[in-house]
């Protein structure tokens, strides 16, 4: 037995998550590099890195109602945006300029974010029974732009455009992760805070995934038709994708602005939206790993472009004069994505297995 | 009832540019099943180009260089972006069209610069009196292009066979290419044909007050107008822009008085509220093809 | 005359599924090509319509000739404006489209003959006449099936790639089916025709292939291949008693046959 | 079992079905055969709810289900395959017939999320038929592939095989032997007769292989434009002139 | 660098730095490589925001400006300032200021340029906690109650406020309506014109407008409805060109007086020029581009050939108070975050080369006390290097100077 670690011996060995030693090696090593990396990286790249880590959770969440089920939503950046201020009206300061009610447990503003915009997700979910395709994915563009509505007209809540409100206060059993605290600084606490956070969010993900839900979604996505014939209830589970897909953006949302500690409602506009398809598109559709690669490539791409043209000294970094560096960041971003589409279209996650592949066939090509 | 009348006629001024700029979306979509995110960009294009020639050769041959140049732009797009991404999933197209449209935008701010760029229409804000109803002539002149270019449109799909591939390769690439028909092809002519449109539309755009970097944005009002009219529908987003337009300048002249509970400025997603209330009565739009769906 | 010489297709780099196929459809003749699920066939009709790359696959080697020019590198259009026309595999009819839009689109390559084309399709099939303005995703599987037929004769074909035409279809219609193909090659369209039903191709071919994994094993004019002992056995289910054995006695035999060459 | 009673379809301009009844008895094996749309994979689509039909009852295990959403007559245990393949194309056999046990899942998506109890012993037992599924219909070697890459009958093989981990008390085959050589299709014969010899399950089978259905079933219905023209043994079908002038055609070569 | 550890604070090379964002090295343009260098960090948005057209030639006039500074001696004759190597781009989204501020806070002593409101407000807290000195590029009246914040000239609410008791006195107002975006921009303005109507028994109305020169239908029909003698507009260029323009041709005869960010002398060329014309006005917290004082000589002179931009005018303005400040720290012998900010506390007066009165530099006292309160209004002049030019020179309203600010001023509209 020792000699052939493949061998399963009972289906829950075969069902497990990590079903290789290989797998269980990665996944090891890769948590040991992400738990390190505090103590080696700069605050201003922790501080990004925790950005990208609360980014993964929602795109992981978008796969859950775009990869797996099927219904592409443009709409997540309405989710995100309840999320956002579930949590920052309940963590809020009572006596402020906009709502706040004063609880800054996470552990009641994060479940509570999320089930307010899985809450949203039900309401839409009808839509969704009805629509297919592109007809989905515009109509959840025009929740974006409803919610944009409100948030800017609705200023006690959200404080409004071009003002914006504080964001929720990441605090547990009384330790503030947005301070110095018992785990380093400030970045380094949210650091790991969002990092222990994406774990929980990635694995509840991954078991969804493969189970009865997981499938019955692939069903959804794959033939609807045959899918109901073999029992699954389409309008339940295309309702319980969006709620699902809905509180995980809800938390992502209440997260995302702890980092920066404050938002507008001006961003939870059309760009956000699409952000997250990137993320899901160029990470892989329907992994939870290619979900979260797809998230820490965007998330990281602008400070990469920002980095590149140091490298090319012969565009201008004078801002008068085009091109100039900042043009060329912009531009970089978007051809980054369109050269990475083109050039591998499953995404990371296909780069990946092409890799794998590759040198599991190694020598032999076929 | 004289200020209802000018209302729904400027709603119908505005909504031909919606018209304008839907029939782009709605033949990409009929040719590619994708809805192409560069519509913007390639209508910023048009209006800076003519803003930049129409000084040198006059207002008309302005338009029509611009369009000639917006569409081969749009070839070239097709080319080098698109053209690779033939039977892939239409969402990764998509969000390929969202970083040409980023990219182009970039490049097309350098030309508009920091000042309000004028197309030098002819039309200005001059207005007749049409039985004492007070009509911008560059109302009438978008009404009048979309009419024109709808009909131009409908006559290519009606007369030619490349309408008809056009859809074959929308449903099944597979299927159309063995029928011999170049899907490379069909999608070049749909996307020149889109650029040239967004050309003529960004043109109108900018008539009266002008172009910044920000004009754009008004492209995705677009988006409403072709699920209201039916996505793969020429008539439908033709209906779905005016009546966009009409929604959007009766809630703008009577939402204050009548539902002030909705807000100000509930005018910029009536569109939406529109499409929304449609979609529930008629899932494919107006006009809009049902797939097919059997066992 | 269309002759494939030695031809290797490979699916995603990595998936070598035809290994060295060579074929001959003599010009006026009807070739079948017999062979398991599986076997390769239809790579082997894609391989020769160009619509490989639509499935990842690309040929590695060997090539494909029309009246001796190469056209395994030609893109599917120039394929079809050369003569060469598919029925594929499972219809594909265009379903949101109707009947006739179906049969216009199958005449995209001779936008001059469609309206004499048309009669001649609605001649062949009547139902397809009365469905003319119906939606063909709505038409029942075999109506679909004689749509396809219909569409790849609008383009006036000089060799009709059939991929399992009657696949699906009640037997009287596989009869018609097969007299229409039999009538559109005397009419001078040569035939490749893949077919599971043994019985019915090499009642009209002249000549039978079968192809196993990828390779040709086996190779004679039709009337031999009816004689043949193994395609007796395992295509026509004529025991070596030539007498038809009975679905009911399946669980007391199994045939299992390799083909070795 | 199941008895349709006078059933009518019509869509816009075609009826699909004019007036068909029939019952299913236990353990029956009743064929539907008709010329290509005659009716019959609409009537399949009535008895399991994809269609709504505009007269007519569809009674099974005693209650009326016409007109009932199709998830609901899964779960009273009433399986079918389709004419042209409808597997979950991105799913691997082993989580297509996964799926085909849905209805026997009673946990809830907050269990599936942590994965641990009830979620996990579900799984696993039903993880245990899915794996006699494939022993019995011999997937062995396709376990782990995505069914849009295998060949077209295994694909219809792992279509039998998601109907029969839903453990149905009807199956209904759609085609099943469409588009097979015949090692496949005495293969599919194999199963067929078993699921009736081991399992007992009722079942209604639409072919175009006389053949095959000739041999197998007990009873035949045959439909022409909607409507039945004959109905018995295969014998009296099969020698019925309406049937063979309508569907059958010329003796020719049936050898 | 991305690594932790490594020399702590600041560029650890060659002589220990004497705080974040002052080296003993010269500046990496420097002019005299005998001085140290300080290092001031601007965010802006330079490529795809809304307000890049108006960014681009601030940044660009606070380059110039500094190069001059450094030419003359640089900082208390021992430091140059460069504010060239650390420029970042916000898109004028407030993550993407704050990851950008991130990336460089450490290496700055202050910054020389933070444009927009939403997207400081992301930063201020840390501005606060790290005690780093910024000039901001926006007029809202919320930077009265900043201490790290050095704010030019008046905000947007006294500005309204002085036009509203302009319009009332010049053109006799009786009817003011605002017309304005939601925000610090619009709503501090339309706050600012509600107060001074209030004070002035004006009948006032307000109507928030969204931005997009096709978005105005709304506006241009309560102006036309409601025949307002004067509107008080608070948009972009081409929004304001639509809104004059439109209402105008609809018959509309009253006054307009727009803020700074309203014009574009490009609108001349515009259909809605003649309207313009006819009735516009122009306030604005400072002289315009082409006016004659030593501030806006040496400005024009440090830029040469450029396109007039009252960008430019604003962007050279706000960088009076941190040469102040950063002079005043030298002095001191204090140099560090501390110091400045120090410094700052402790000024009182400015020395804008003529550009602004010197008590418009006040930042020792309370907001209330230290709030600029002087304004001027331009007049569409097709002469003017921009367009405008002085139509009535700094002035305070009866409003504005009885005005009591104690909370910035869009709370209250
Ligand atoms: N797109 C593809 N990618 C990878 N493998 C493929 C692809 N298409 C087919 N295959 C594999 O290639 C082999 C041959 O397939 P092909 O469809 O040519 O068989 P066939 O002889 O036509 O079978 P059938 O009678 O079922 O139609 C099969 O094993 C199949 O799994
Ligand atoms: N959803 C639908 N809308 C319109 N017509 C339909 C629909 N479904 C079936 N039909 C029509 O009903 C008739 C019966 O179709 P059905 O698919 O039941 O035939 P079938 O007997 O299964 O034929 P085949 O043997 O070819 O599969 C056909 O004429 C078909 O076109
Ligand atoms: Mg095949
Ligand atoms: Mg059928």
């Amino acid at each position: 037995m020792r000699r052939r670690p493949l061998l399963h011996t009972s289906y829950g060995q075969d069902m497990a998550l990590l079903d290789t030693p290989a797998k269980r090696r990665w996944t090891l090593a890769l948590l040991a590099v992400a738990l390190l990396l505090p103590y080696v990286l700069v605050d201003e790249m922790l501080s990004l890195l925790a950005t990208a880590y609360v980014a993964a959770i929602g795109a992981v969440g978008l796969n859950i109602v775009t990869g797996y089920a099927g219904q592409v939503s443009l709409g997540h950046a309405f989710f995100l945006a309840i999320g956002a201020y579930t949590a920052a009206a309940i963590s809020g300061d009572p006596d402020g300029r906009v709502i706040g009610l004063g609880v800054t447990s996470m552990l009641v503003w994060l479940p509570a974010a999320g089930l307010a915009a899985a809450l949203a997700g039900l309401l839409v979910a009808p839509l969704a029974v009805r629509l297919r395709g592109l007809y989905l994915a515009v109509v959840t563009l025009g929740l974006v732009f409803l919610g944009e509505h409100v948030f800017k007209e609705w200023d006690h809540l959200t404080g409004g455009p071009g003002v914006g409100r504080p964001a929720a206060v990441p605090e547990l059993f009384g330790v503030r992760f947005d301070q110095a605290g018992p785990l380093g600084s400030r970045e380094q606490q949210l650091y790991l805070l969002m990092l222990v956070l994406l774990a929980v969010f990635a694995l509840g993900a991954r078991n969804l995934a493969r189970s009865r839900v997981g499938r019955a979604f692939a069903a959804v996505r794959d033939r609807d038709i045959a899918a109901a014939v073999m029992g699954v209830d389409l309008a339940r589970y295309k309702a319980l994708a969006f709620a699902i897909s809905s509180f995980y953006a809800g938390c992502a949302g209440a997260l995302l602005y702890t980092v920066a500690g404050f938002f507008d409602p001006g961003s939870f506009n059309l760009l956000l939206s699409v952000q997250f398809i990137a993320m899901v598109l160029i990470g892989g559709v329907a992994t939870v790993s290619g979900a979260i690669a797809g998230a820490l490539f965007i998330t990281l791409l602008p400070r990469l472009t920002r980095e590149l043209p140091a490298l090319a000294p012969f565009i201008s970094g004078d801002i008068t004069r085009t091109p100039n560096v900042f043009q060329v960041e912009t531009v970089l971003y978007g051809l980054l994505i369109i050269v990475f589409l083109v050039f591998e279209p499953r995404g990371l996650f296909g780069i990946w297995v092409r890799i794998r592949n590759y040198w599991k066939s190694w020598p032999f090509s076929y | 009832m004289k200020g209802l009348l000018e209302s729904l006629v400027r709603g119908l001024g505005n909504g031909s540019v919606y018209a304008l700029l839907a029939l782009g979306f709605v033949i990409i979509y009929k040719a590619t099943r994708v809805i192409s995110f560069a519509q913007p960009a390639f209508m910023i294009c048009g209006a800076v180009a003519v803003s930049h020639l129409a000084g040198v050769t006059g207002f008309y041959a302005a338009v029509l260089i611009s369009v000639a140049g917006v569409a081969a732009l749009a070839l070239a797009v097709e080319r080098a972006a698109i053209r690779p991404m033939v039977g892939r999933p239409v969402f990764v197209v998509a969000i390929i069209t969202l970083g040409v449209d980023v990219v182009l935008r970039v490049i097309v701010n350098g030309f508009i610069g920091r000042d309000v760029r004028q197309v030098g229409d002819p039309w200005g804000f001059r207005t007749v009196h049409l039985a004492g109803i007070g009509v911008q002539q560059r109302h009438l002149a978008m009404l009048a292009a979309a009419v024109v270019v709808l009909l131009a449109v409908f006559a290519f799909f009606r007369h030619t066979r490349y309408g008809l591939a056009m859809r074959a390769a929308a449903y099944d690439q597979e299927a159309a290419l063995a029928q011999g028909v170049s899907v490379g092809m069909v999608f070049a002519l749909s996307w020149a044909l889109a650029g040239g449109l967004a050309a003529i539309a960004g043109t109108f755009v900018g008539t009266g007050q002008g172009v910044d970097q920000l004009t754009w944005i008004i492209a995705l009002k677009a988006l409403p107008a072709i699920i209201l009219g039916g996505l793969d529908s020429l008539g439908g987003a033709v209906a779905g822009g005016l009546a966009v337009g009409v929604a959007e300048s009766l809630v703008q002249a009577y939402q204050q008085q009548l539902a002030p509970w909705l807000g100000q400025n509930f005018a910029v997603v009536s569109p939406y509220v529109v499409m929304l209330v449609v979609l529930l009565v008629r899932p494919y739009g107006l006009f809009g093809t049902r797939e097919v769906e059997r066992v | 005359m269309l002759a494939v010489r030695n031809l290797e297709v490979v699916y995603d780099d990595v998936m070598l599924v035809l290994r060295g196929v060579s074929l001959d459809v003599p010009a006026g003749s009807v070739v079948a090509l017999l062979g398991a699920n599986g076997a390769g066939k239809t790579t082997l009709l894609r391989a020769i319509s160009g619509l490989l790359g639509v499935h990842d696959g690309e040929v590695t080697k060997g090539e494909v000739t029309i009246d001796g020019e190469p056209v395994h590198a030609l893109r599917p259009a120039a394929i079809v404006r050369r003569g060469v026309s598919q029925v594929m595999e499972g219809r594909r009819v265009l379903a949101e489209l109707t009947v006739e839009e179906n049969l216009r689109v199958g005449g995209h390559t001779r936008p001059r003959e469609i309206a004499a084309n048309l009669e001649r399709v609605f001649a062949l099939f009547p139902v397809l006449a009365e469905r003319r303005h119906g939606v063909a995703g709505y038409l029942s599987g075999g109506e679909q099936q004689m749509l396809a037929l219909g569409r790849a004769l609008m383009a006036s074909p000089r060799y009709l790639l059939l991929d399992e035409p009657s696949l699906g279809l009640a037997p009287a219609l596989v009869r018609r089916i097969r007299d229409l193909i039999a009538e559109i090659n005397r009419q001078g369209v040569t035939v490749l025709l893949v077919e599971q039903n043994a019985r019915m191709a090499l009642s009209i071919a002249s000549h039978g292939y079968v192809l196993e994994t990828g390779r040709v094993v086996m190779d004679k004019p039709a009337g031999e291949l009816l004689r043949d002992e193994d395609i007796r056995e395992f295509y026509l289910g004529l025991g070596a008693e030539g007498a038809d054995r009975s679905f009911r006695d399946v669980k007391h035999y199994k045939r299992r046959k390799r083909w070795l060459s | 079992m199941l008895a349709v009673e006078d059933v009518h379809l019509r869509f816009d301009g075609v009826t699909a079905i004019d007036g068909v009844s029939f019952e299913v008895g236990p353990a029956e094996l009743f064929a539907v055969i008709g010329p290509n749309g005659a009716g019959k994979t609409s009537v399949f689509n009535v008895i399991s709810g994809v269609y709504r039909p505009q007269r007519g009852r569809v009674r099974f295990l005693g209650e009326d289900i016409a007109g009932r959403r199709p998830h609901r007559i899964a779960a009273m245990g009433l399986a079918r395959t389709f004419q042209n393949v409808e597997l979950f194309h991105n799913l691997t056999v082993l989580d297509n017939l996964m799926l085909g046990r849905h209805c026997h899942f009673r946990y809830g998506a907050l269990a599936a999320l942590a994965w641990l109890g009830r979620a996990r012993r579900e799984e696993l037992a039903a993880r245990a038929r899915a794996e006699d599924i494939v022993d019995f219909l011999e997937l062995e070697a396709w376990r782990r592939h995505p069914v849009r890459l295998l060949p077209y009958g295994i694909q219809k093989r792992v279509e039998l095989g998601r109907a029969l981990a839903m453990e149905p008390r009807l199956l209904l085959l759609d085609e099943p032997v469409a588009g097979m050589n015949l090692e496949e299709t005495e293969d599919m014969a194999r199963f067929v007769l078993d699921v009736r010899d081991e399992l007992g399950v009722p079942m209604v089978l639409v072919d175009h292989d006389m053949g095959l259905v000739m041999d197998l079933a007990d009873r035949v219905l045959a439909l022409d434009f909607g409507r039945p023209v004959a109905c018995g043994t295969p014998e009296r079908v099969q020698g019925d002139p309406e049937v063979i002038r309508a569907y059958l055609g010329g003796e020719e070569d049936r050898s | 660098g991305v690594f932790r550890g490594g020399g702590g604070e600041g560029e650890g090379k060659g002589g220990a730095p004497a705080a974040p964002g002052v080296t003993k090295e010269p500046c990496p343009q420097a002019v005299d490589k005998a001085k140290g260098c300080i290092y001031l960090g601007t965010i802006s948005d330079l490529t795809s925001g809304p307000f890049a057209a108006l960014a681009v030639p601030i940044t660009d006039a606070q380059k110039a400006f500094w190069k001059r500074v450094n030419a003359a001696g640089g900082i208390g004759g021992k430091y140059e300032v460069d504010v060239q190597t650390y420029v970042r781009d916000n898109k004028y989204n407030p993550e993407v200021h704050n990851q950008v501020y991130q990336e460089i806070k450490g290496k700055v002593l202050g910054l020389a340029q933070t444009l927009g409101s939403p997207t400081t407000a992301a930063i201020i807290a840390d501005l606060r906690a790290q005690r780093i000195v910024s000039a901001p590029a926006s007029w809202t009246s919320a930077w009265e109650f900043e201490d790290v914040i050095i704010e030019t000239g008046s905000n947007y609410c006294v500005e309204a406020m002085n036009s509203v008791d302009y319009a009332a006195e010049a053109h006799k107002a009786r009817k003011v309506m605002a017309v304005h975006y939601a925000g610090d921009y619009g709503a501090d303005a339309a706050a600012g014109a509600k107060a001074a109507a209030e004070a002035g028994k004006l009948e006032f109305s307000a109507v928030e407008t969204p931005s997009g020169a096709t978005e105005q239908g709304r506006a241009i029909d309560e102006i036309v409805k409601g025949k307002p003698d004067v509107v008080i507009l608070t948009t972009g260029p081409a929004d304001a060109a639509a809104v004059i323009g439109q209402s105008a041709a609809r018959g509309f005869r009253g006054r307009f007086i727009g803020t700074g960010p309203t014009w574009n002398p490009a609108l001349l060329k515009s259909p809605a020029a003649p309207a313009i014309k006819a009735l516009y006005e122009q306030s604005a917290p400072g002289l315009p581009y082409g006016a004659d004082t030593p501030g806006h000589r040496a400005m024009r002179q440090a830029l040469g050939n450029v396109t007039p931009n009252d960008g430019y005018t604003s962007g050279w303005a706000w960088a009076y108070p941190m040469k102040a400040a950063l002079e005043k720290m030298v002095a001191g012998g204090n140099v560090g975050r501390a110091g400045l900010l120090a410094a700052v506390k402790s000024l009182t007066t400015v020395d804008y080369e003529g550009m602004l009165p010197p008590e418009a530099g006040n930042f020792a006292a309370d907001p209330n006390t230290a709030v600029f309160r002087q304004t001027l209004i331009n007049k569409v002049d097709e002469k003017a290097p921009t367009g405008v030019s002085v139509a009535r020179d700094f002035f305070t309203g009866p409003t504005a100077r009885a005005y009591r600010l104690d909370g910035p001023c869009f709370n209250k509209l």
